[in-house]
C-alpha cells in the first residue's frame, strides 16, 4: 500500500451520509418542515421535545446523522459543480469550500446539540 | 518499442467535439441525474433547518413556538416542499441503486437486487414509523 | 407502412471540411433490416464514400457502435422498423474524436486498457501439466457478467463524466478490472486497486448509470464501479485501522 | 517511417494472437508485431459459439479424437498433423484456462465438456455459447501483458514483399491516415482467417475475404484443397447468422415441413429423444447439409422469401437448459428472427461457414516460401481434409498458431536483415495503390455490383453440389468478372479511412480465391466430404486420395497439382455414422 488518497474516506462518508439522508431526512423534514408548522399533525409540546432531544442517545444519533448528511451533501455538491459547470480549473477551491462547509457545520451541530442538553 | 500500438498519436484533422455546459438538458436520464445530484443542496438545507429548530428548543418554549410560526411562513413552506421532493428523489434513487454496490448472499445464492431494494424500503417504512411514534405517539 | 425510410447521416470529410454536415439518404424499409443494413445499402448502391465500421453483424464484435436517434447503439442490432416512419439520425459515437463520417478514434480506451492489468495475475504460476485451476459454477458466476464486455464503447459514449474528463478510466475498463478481481484464479486485485484508487480511476464516476443503461451485453459497469468503490473504501479503512505491514 | 521487426503477424484473431504470445514466450528478445485490419478483439474468432475440442475426460482417448477427425475429413487430412493436433489441443486449452478463459464448469469445479457433431466422445470445451468470444478476449487481454508485442491496429496489408524466394515483410495501409508503409520483417506469419464472404450466404463476418490466401498465392505460395468449403446446416435465413451446433449437441432436432426428423432417411442413424454421439443431428456437417438439399428436392422443406428452410426444434430442452447452455442462441433468435426458441421452432438453412483449404503449410506452419508461415483458418496443415469437424478449428488456431510462432521465432533468430531490394518493391506497391486511388476513370462499375455477382456465381457453380457444367460455367463467369473488376470505379478518393478502397482490395482477394476454388473443384472428379460432384458421386481413392495444390502462373492463370496425403495409422475406410 504505497499511495493513498483521502478520496476513499470521503466516499465512505458520502455513502453512509446517503443512507442516513435517505432513511431519516424525508420523515423528519415532513414532520418539522410541513406537518407540525402547518398543523396537519399537532406538534409535540416543548417539554416532550426537550426530553427527547436531550436524551444522550438522541444527541449521538442526531449528531451522526447531521455530520454524515453534511459530508454527503458536500461531496455530492462538489461533483455536481465539476460535472454541471465544468469548472475543473477551480478544483481545489471547490473542494475546500465544500468540505470546509461540512466541517464548520459539524462543529456547529456539536455546539447546538450540547446547548440543548 | 513498448507494448503500445503504433498509432498516429495525434491527428490535426480529427474532429473533436466539446460537451456543452447544458449537456444535462439533452437527455431525460441526464436531467434526472442532475436533479438527483442537486438534492445535496436540500440535504444541507435540512441540517441547517434542524439546527435552527434544535436551538429554538434549547432556548425554551417561547422560542420553540416562534420557530414553528416562522416555519409556517409561506417562503419557508415552499422551500421545504421543494426540499422534501428532492430528498424523496434522493431516497428513491439511493434505494434503487444501492443493491448494485453490494452483492448479498444467502446460503451461497446471490439475492436478486429487487429483493435487496424491497427490504430496504421495508426498513425505511419501519424506521419512519418509529420516528413518528417517538415524536408524536409517545407524548 | 411506407416502403422506404430516410437516414440522416452525419458526414465529416476531414480533407474537405472543417465541421461535420448532415446528408440524407432514402433506403428501403426491409422487414428485418438493421440500421447497419441501411448504411450498407447506402454504401453499396448510392454513395460509396460513406465510411463506417462493421464486421460480424451479429452483435458480438463490437465495431458498429453509433449514435442512433441520440442513443448509443450497436447498429447491427437496431432495426429500421423500430424507427419507422423515420427519419433516423445516425451520428458517430459521442465523446470520441471523429476520424471521418461515422468512424471515431477509440485509441484512448485501447491505451488505458493495459493499465488495469486485464489478465490473470498470480504470485506463482501453476504449470499447465498440473491441470486446470478448479472453479465452481458459483465462482464463475461471480465475474461472468463482467466478462461479457465486447469493448463496443457505447458506455463511454453515454458517460458524461468521460465526456467532460477524458482522463477518467471509464466504465468498460473498470468493469474489466473487476472481472479479473472477482475471478477465483486471480491474485492481482491489490495491484489493480493501486491504479484505480486514483482520482481518474473509480472516483471520477458519479454514478450517472447511463453506461449500464446503454450496454448491449448486460455488463452493468455502473454496478461494477460501485462495488469497486465499496471494496476500495473498506480496504483503505482497513489499512488505516490495522498496523502497518499487516495487510 | 521504416518499421522493422523480427516476426510480423498478419491478423489478430485466435491464431494470430496465440502465435504472437508464442513468439514472445519463446524468445523475449525478438521484436514481434501484430498487424490487423480491425482491432484484434473484432476479429472473426469472436463469433465462434459452440466450443473447442480437446481430450480431457477420463474415458476419452487421443486416438479416438484422431479417428473422429480423420474419418470426419473423409481421409483427406494428414495424419501426422492430426496426431500432433489432438496431442497438443488439451494442453493449449488448459493454457487458456490458466490465462483466464471462463470455461463452463462442472459442479466440482472441473472444466465441463459437451458433445459435438461427428465426435464420438464428449470433448468439446465451451464457455456457454460464446466460446470464441471468450477465447479471443482472453488471448487479447493476455497479449497486453507482453511488452514486446507491438500492434498495428487497423492497418490493411496489401502485399507481401518477396525477394529471391523469401518473404521479407509487407506493405500496409494505415486506415486512419491512409499512409502506405513498408513493414519489413525476418519472418511473416499469415493468420488472416477464412474467406466465407466469397459466397452470398455465409456465417462469416464482413472481414473474412480471403486476403491472406490471396497474398500468399500472389507471392508464390500454393493454396491447398481449395475446393472444400464447409456448409453449416443451421444458419438463420436472411442474415446467415449461425445457430451453433451446440444447439443440436444439447438435444435440438432438425425437422422438415412435416415435423419429421428427416436425417433418419440419410443413413445417419435412428431418431432417439436424447442426443446420441455421431448420430442423427450429431452427424458431420457435410452430410447434414447434403441431406437438406435432398429434402429440398423431395419438396419437404418450407419456402420463404429467403429460400427453402427446415426447422430446428429446441422447445423440449426447456428455458433452463437454453438459458444456461445456449443463452446467445436465444439472444440471436429473439433479436434477429423475432423468435423465442423456448416456445417456437427456429427456421434454418445451410450456410457457407468454413474454408477447409488454405495456404499450404507443413506441420510447423511453414509454407514453401522462405520466411512465410501461416496458421488458423487461412492455412491448410491439414487436419480438416474434406470436412472439418465442429469445434476442431478453435483449437487448431491455438495449436498451430503456437507451433508457427515457435518455428518463426527460431527462423527469425537465424535470419539476416531484409535486402534493400524490397524497399524498391514497396515503392512500386505504394505507387500502385496511389494510382488505384487517383486513376479510376469514373463511369465504371461499382465494386458492390461485381462482388454480388461473384457471390452468386460461386453459389450457383460451387455450392453444396457441383458438376463439370456448373463449374466450367462458373470459371468463365469469374474470368469475365476479373475483366470488369479491372475497370471498376471508386467513388471515394479520400485517404482517411477509405473503406471503399479496402472493399476493392478485398474484392480482388476474393476473386483470386474464387478462381482457385472453382479450378480445384473442376479438377477433382470425385465426391469426398464437402466436395460433392453430381457427375462423379463416388469417392475415388485411387485417383484423388491427394491434396490439390493451386499455384499461380506468371501470367495470372492457375495450375493445379496433387500431393499425396500423409497416412500413419488409419487406412481409408467407410465413413459410418449412426450405426
Ligand atoms: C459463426 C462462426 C462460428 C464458429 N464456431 C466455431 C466453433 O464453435 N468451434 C470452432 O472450433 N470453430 C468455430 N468457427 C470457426 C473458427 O471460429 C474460425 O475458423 C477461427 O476463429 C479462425 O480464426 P483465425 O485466427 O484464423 O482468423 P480470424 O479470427 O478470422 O482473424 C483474422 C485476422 O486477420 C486480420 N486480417 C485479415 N486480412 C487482413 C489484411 N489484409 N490486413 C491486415 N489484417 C488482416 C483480421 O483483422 C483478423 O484480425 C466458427 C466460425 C464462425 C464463422
Ligand atoms: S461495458 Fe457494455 S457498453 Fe461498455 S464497452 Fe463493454 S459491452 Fe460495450
Ligand atoms: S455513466 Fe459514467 S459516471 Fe459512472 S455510472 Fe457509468 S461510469
Ligand atoms: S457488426 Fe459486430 S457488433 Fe455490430
Amino acid at each position: 500500500m504505497t499511495r493513498r488518497t483521502v478520496e476513499p474516506i470521503l466516499w465512505l462518508l458520502f455513502s453512509s451520509g446517503g443512507v442516513m439522508a435517505a432513511l431519516f431526512v424525508p420523515v423528519l423534514l415532513f414532520l418539522f418542515g410541513l406537518a407540525f408548522p402547518l398543523g396537519w399533525i399537532t406538534p409535540p409540546d416543548h417539554d416532550h421535545l426537550q426530553a427527547v432531544a436531550s436524551h444522550p442517545l438522541t444527541i449521538i444519533v442526531v449528531f451522526v446523522v447531521f455530520v454524515l448528511c453534511l459530508f454527503h451533501a458536500a461531496h455530492r455538491f462538489r461533483y455536481t459543480l465539476y460535472d454541471g459547470l465544468q469548472i475543473k480549473h477551480l478544483k481545489e477551491l471547490v473542494a475546500v469550500l465544500c468540505y470546509g462547509g461540512a466541517i464548520v457545520g459539524s462543529a456547529l451541530s456539536a455546539y447546538v446539540l450540547l446547548t440543548v442538553a | 518499442m513498448s507494448g503500445h500500438p503504433a498509432y498516429t498519436e495525434f491527428h490535426p484533422r480529427w474532429y473533436r467535439r466539446q460537451m456543452s455546459t447544458w449537456w444535462w438538458l439533452g437527455k431525460r436520464a441526464y436531467l434526472v441525474f442532475i436533479l438527483r445530484e442537486l438534492s445535496s443542496v436540500f440535504v444541507a438545507w435540512f441540517v441547517v433547518f434542524g439546527l435552527l429548530m434544535l436551538r429554538a428548543v434549547g432556548q425554551g418554549d417561547g422560542q420553540y413556538q416562534r420557530f414553528l410560526d416562522w416555519a409556517a411562513s409561506p417562503w419557508v413552506v415552499v422551500v421545504n416542499v421543494v426540499a422534501l421532493l428532492f430528498v424523496l428523489l434522493h431516497a428513491i434513487t439511493w434505494f434503487n441503486l444501492a443493491p448494485k454496490a453490494m452483492v448479498v448472499r444467502l446460503r451461497g445464492q446471490r439475492v436478486p437486487g429487487s429483493l435487496v431494494a424491497a427490504s430496504q424500503y421495508a426498513g425505511w417504512v419501519v424506521l419512519s414509523a418509529f420516528v413518528i411514534w417517538l415524536l408524536v405517539g409517545a407524548g | 407502412m411506407a416502403d422506404s425510410i430516410t437516414l440522416q447521416v452525419t458526414r465529416y470529410r476531414p480533407e474537405e471540411e472543417s465541421e461535420p454536415t448532415i446528408q440524407e439518404y432514402d433506403v428501403p424499409l426491409g422487414r428485418q433490416w438493421s440500421v447497419l443494413d441501411g448504411l450498407n445499402y447506402v454504401k453499396d448502391q448510392i454513395d460509396g464514400t460513406l465510411s463506417f465500421r462493421w464486421s460480424c453483424r451479429m452483435g458480438i464484435c463490437g465495431s458498429c457502435g453509433m449514435t442512433v436517434n441520440g442513443e448509443p447503439k450497436l447498429t447491427c442490432g437496431a432495426f429500421l422498423t423500430d424507427y419507422a416512419p423515420g427519419p433516423v439520425r445516425v451520428e458517430p459515437l459521442a465523446n470520441f474524436p471523429v476520424i471521418r463520417d461515422l468512424v471515431v478514434e477509440i485509441g484512448d480506451f485501447i491505451r488505458k486498457l493495459p493499465s488495469v492489468q486485464p489478465w490473470i495475475v498470480r504470485e506463482e504460476e501453476r504449470p499447465v501439466s498440473e491441470g486446470e485451476y478448479l472453479q465452481t459454477p458459483e465462482e464463475l458466476d461471480d465475474y461472468q457478467q463482467y466478462s461479457m464486455c465486447i469493448n463496443c464503447m457505447l458506455c463511454y459514449a453515454a458517460c458524461p463524466v468521460y465526456g467532460l474528463d477524458p482522463e477518467f478510466m471509464g466504465p468498460a475498463a473498470i468493469a474489466l478490472a473487476q472481472r479479473y478481481n472477482l475471478d477465483s484464479r486471480d491474485e492481482g486485485s491489490r495491484e489493480r486497486l493501486d491504479v484505480l484508487i486514483e482520482h481518474e480511476g473509480i472516483w471520477g464516476c458519479t454514478f450517472v448509470g447511463e453506461c449500464t443503461a446503454v450496454c448491449p451485453k448486460g455488463v452493468d459497469p455502473a454496478g461494477a464501479i460501485q462495488r469497486y468503490k465499496l471494496t476500495a473504501a473498506t480496504e483503505t479503512l482497513k489499512s488505516f485501522l490495522l498496523p502497518r505491514g499487516a495487510r | 517511417m521504416t518499421a522493422s521487426h523480427d516476426v510480423l503477424l498478419i491478423g489478430g484473431g485466435g491464431a494470430g494472437l496465440r502465435a504472437a504470445i508464442a513468439v514472445a514466450e519463446t524468445n523475449p528478445e525478438l521484436s514481434v508485431a501484430v498487424v490487423s485490419k480491425v482491432y484484434p478483439m473484432r476479429s472473426h474468432t469472436v463469433s465462434a459459439e459452440g466450443g473447442a475440442a480437446g481430450v480431457i475426460a477420463d474415458d476419452d482417448t487421443l486416438d479416438e479424437h484422431a479417428y473422429d477427425t480423420i474419418s470426419g475429413s473423409d481421409w483427406l487430412c494428414d495424419q501426422d498433423a492430426v496426431e500432433a493436433f489432438v496431442q497438443e489441443a488439451p494442453e493449449e486449452l488448459l493454457r487458456l484456462e490458466h490465462w483466464g478463459c471462463p470455461w463452463s464448469r462442472e459442479p466440482d469445479g472441473r472444466v465441463a465438456v459437451r458433445p459435438f457433431g461427428g465426435m464420438k466422445n464428449m470433448r468439446t470445451w465451451f464457455a456457454a455459447d460464446k466460446t470464441g468470444f471468450h477465447m479471443l478476449h482472453t488471448l487479447f487481454q493476455t497479449s497486453l501483458k507482453y511488452d514486446g508485442v507491438r500492434r498495428y491496429d487497423e492497418w490493411f496489408v496489401t502485399k507481401l514483399l518477396v525477394d529471391d524466394g523469401r518473404v521479407h515483410g509487407v506493405v500496409a495501409v494505415e486506415l486512419m491516415s491512409g499512409r502506405i508503409e513498408a513493414i519489413t520483417a525476418k519472418t511473416v506469419i499469415l493468420c488472416t482467417g477464412g474467406c466465407g464472404r466469397v459466397f452470398p450466404f455465409t456465417t462469416n463476418a464482413n472481414i473474412k475475404t480471403g486476403d491472406g490466401m490471396s497474398l500468399a498465392y500472389r507471392a508464390g505460395a500454393p493454396l491447398k484443397d481449395m475446393e472444400f468449403v464447409q456448409y453449416h446446416p443451421t444458419g438463420l435465413p436472411f442474415t446467415g447468422i449461425l445457430i451453433t451446433e451446440a444447439a443440436r449437441a444439447e438435444g435440438g432436432w432438425l425437422l422438415n415441413k412435416d415435423g419429421y426428423r428427416y436425417l433418419q432417411d440419410y443413413d445417419l442413424g435412428k431418431p432417439d429423444p436424447h442426443p446420441v454421439l455421431r448420430s442423427m443431428e450429431l452427424g458431420p456437417r457435410d452430410r447434414l447439409s447434403q441431406a437438406f438439399e435432398h429434402e429440398v428436392e423431395k419438396g419437404r422443406t418450407t419456402d420463404t422469401p429467403y429460400g427453402p428452410i427446415v426447422h430446428l426444434d429446441l422447445r423440449h430442452l426447456g428455458a433452463k437448459v437454453i438459458d444456461t447452455k445456449l443463452p446467445f442462441v436465444r439472444e440471436l433468435c429473439l433479436q434477429y428472427q423475432n423468435i423465442d426458441p423456448v416456445q417456437e421452432l427456429v427456421p434454418v438453412r445451410p450456410v457457407v461457414h468454413y474454408m477447409m483449404g488454405g495456404v499450404h503449410t507443413d506441420i510447423d506452419g511453414a509454407t514453401p516460401l522462405g520466411g512465410l508461415y501461416a496458421a488458423g483458418e487461412v492455412a491448410c496443415v491439414s487436419i480438416n481434409g474434406a470436412n472439418r469437424l465442429g469445434s476442431n478449428s478453435l483449437p487448431e488456431c491455438l495449436v498451430f498458431g503456437a507451433r508457427a510462432g515457435r518455428a518463426a521465432a527460431q527462423y527469425a533468430a537465424e535470419a539476416g536483415e531484409p535486402p534493400s531490394a524490397v524497399q524498391a518493391q514497396a515503392e512500386d506497391e505504394r505507387r500502385r495503390l496511389e494510382r488505384t486511388l487517383a486513376d479510376r476513370a469514373g463511369g465504371g462499375e461499382r465494386i458492390s455490383t461485381i462482388r454480388s455477382e461473384m457471390q452468386q456465381v460461386m453459389e450457383d457453380s460451387a455450392g453444396i453440389y457441383r458438376s463439370q457444367d456448373s463449374l466450367a460455367k462458373g470459371a468463365d463467369q469469374l474470368a469475365q468478372l476479373q475483366e470488369r473488376f479491372r475497370v471498376a470505379d471508386l467513388d471515394d478518393r479520400s485517404r482517411t479511412f477509405n473503406t471503399e478502397l479496402t472493399a476493392m482490395l478485398e474484392l480482388q482477394a476474393m476473386l483470386d480465391v474464387a478462381e482457385t476454388m472453382v479450378q480445384s473443384a473442376l479438377r477433382r472428379e470425385e465426391s469426398r466430404g464437402a466436395h460433392q460432384r453430381t457427375d462423379f458421386p463416388a469417392r475415388d481413392d485411387a485417383r484423388f486420395l491427394a491434396h490439390s495444390l493451386v499455384h499461380r502462373n506468371p501470367d495470372g492463370s492457375c495450375r493445379v497439382e496433387y500431393l499425396p496425403v500423409t497416412m500413419t495409422r488409419w487406412p481409408p475406410g467407410e465413413r459410418v455414422y449412426g450405426r
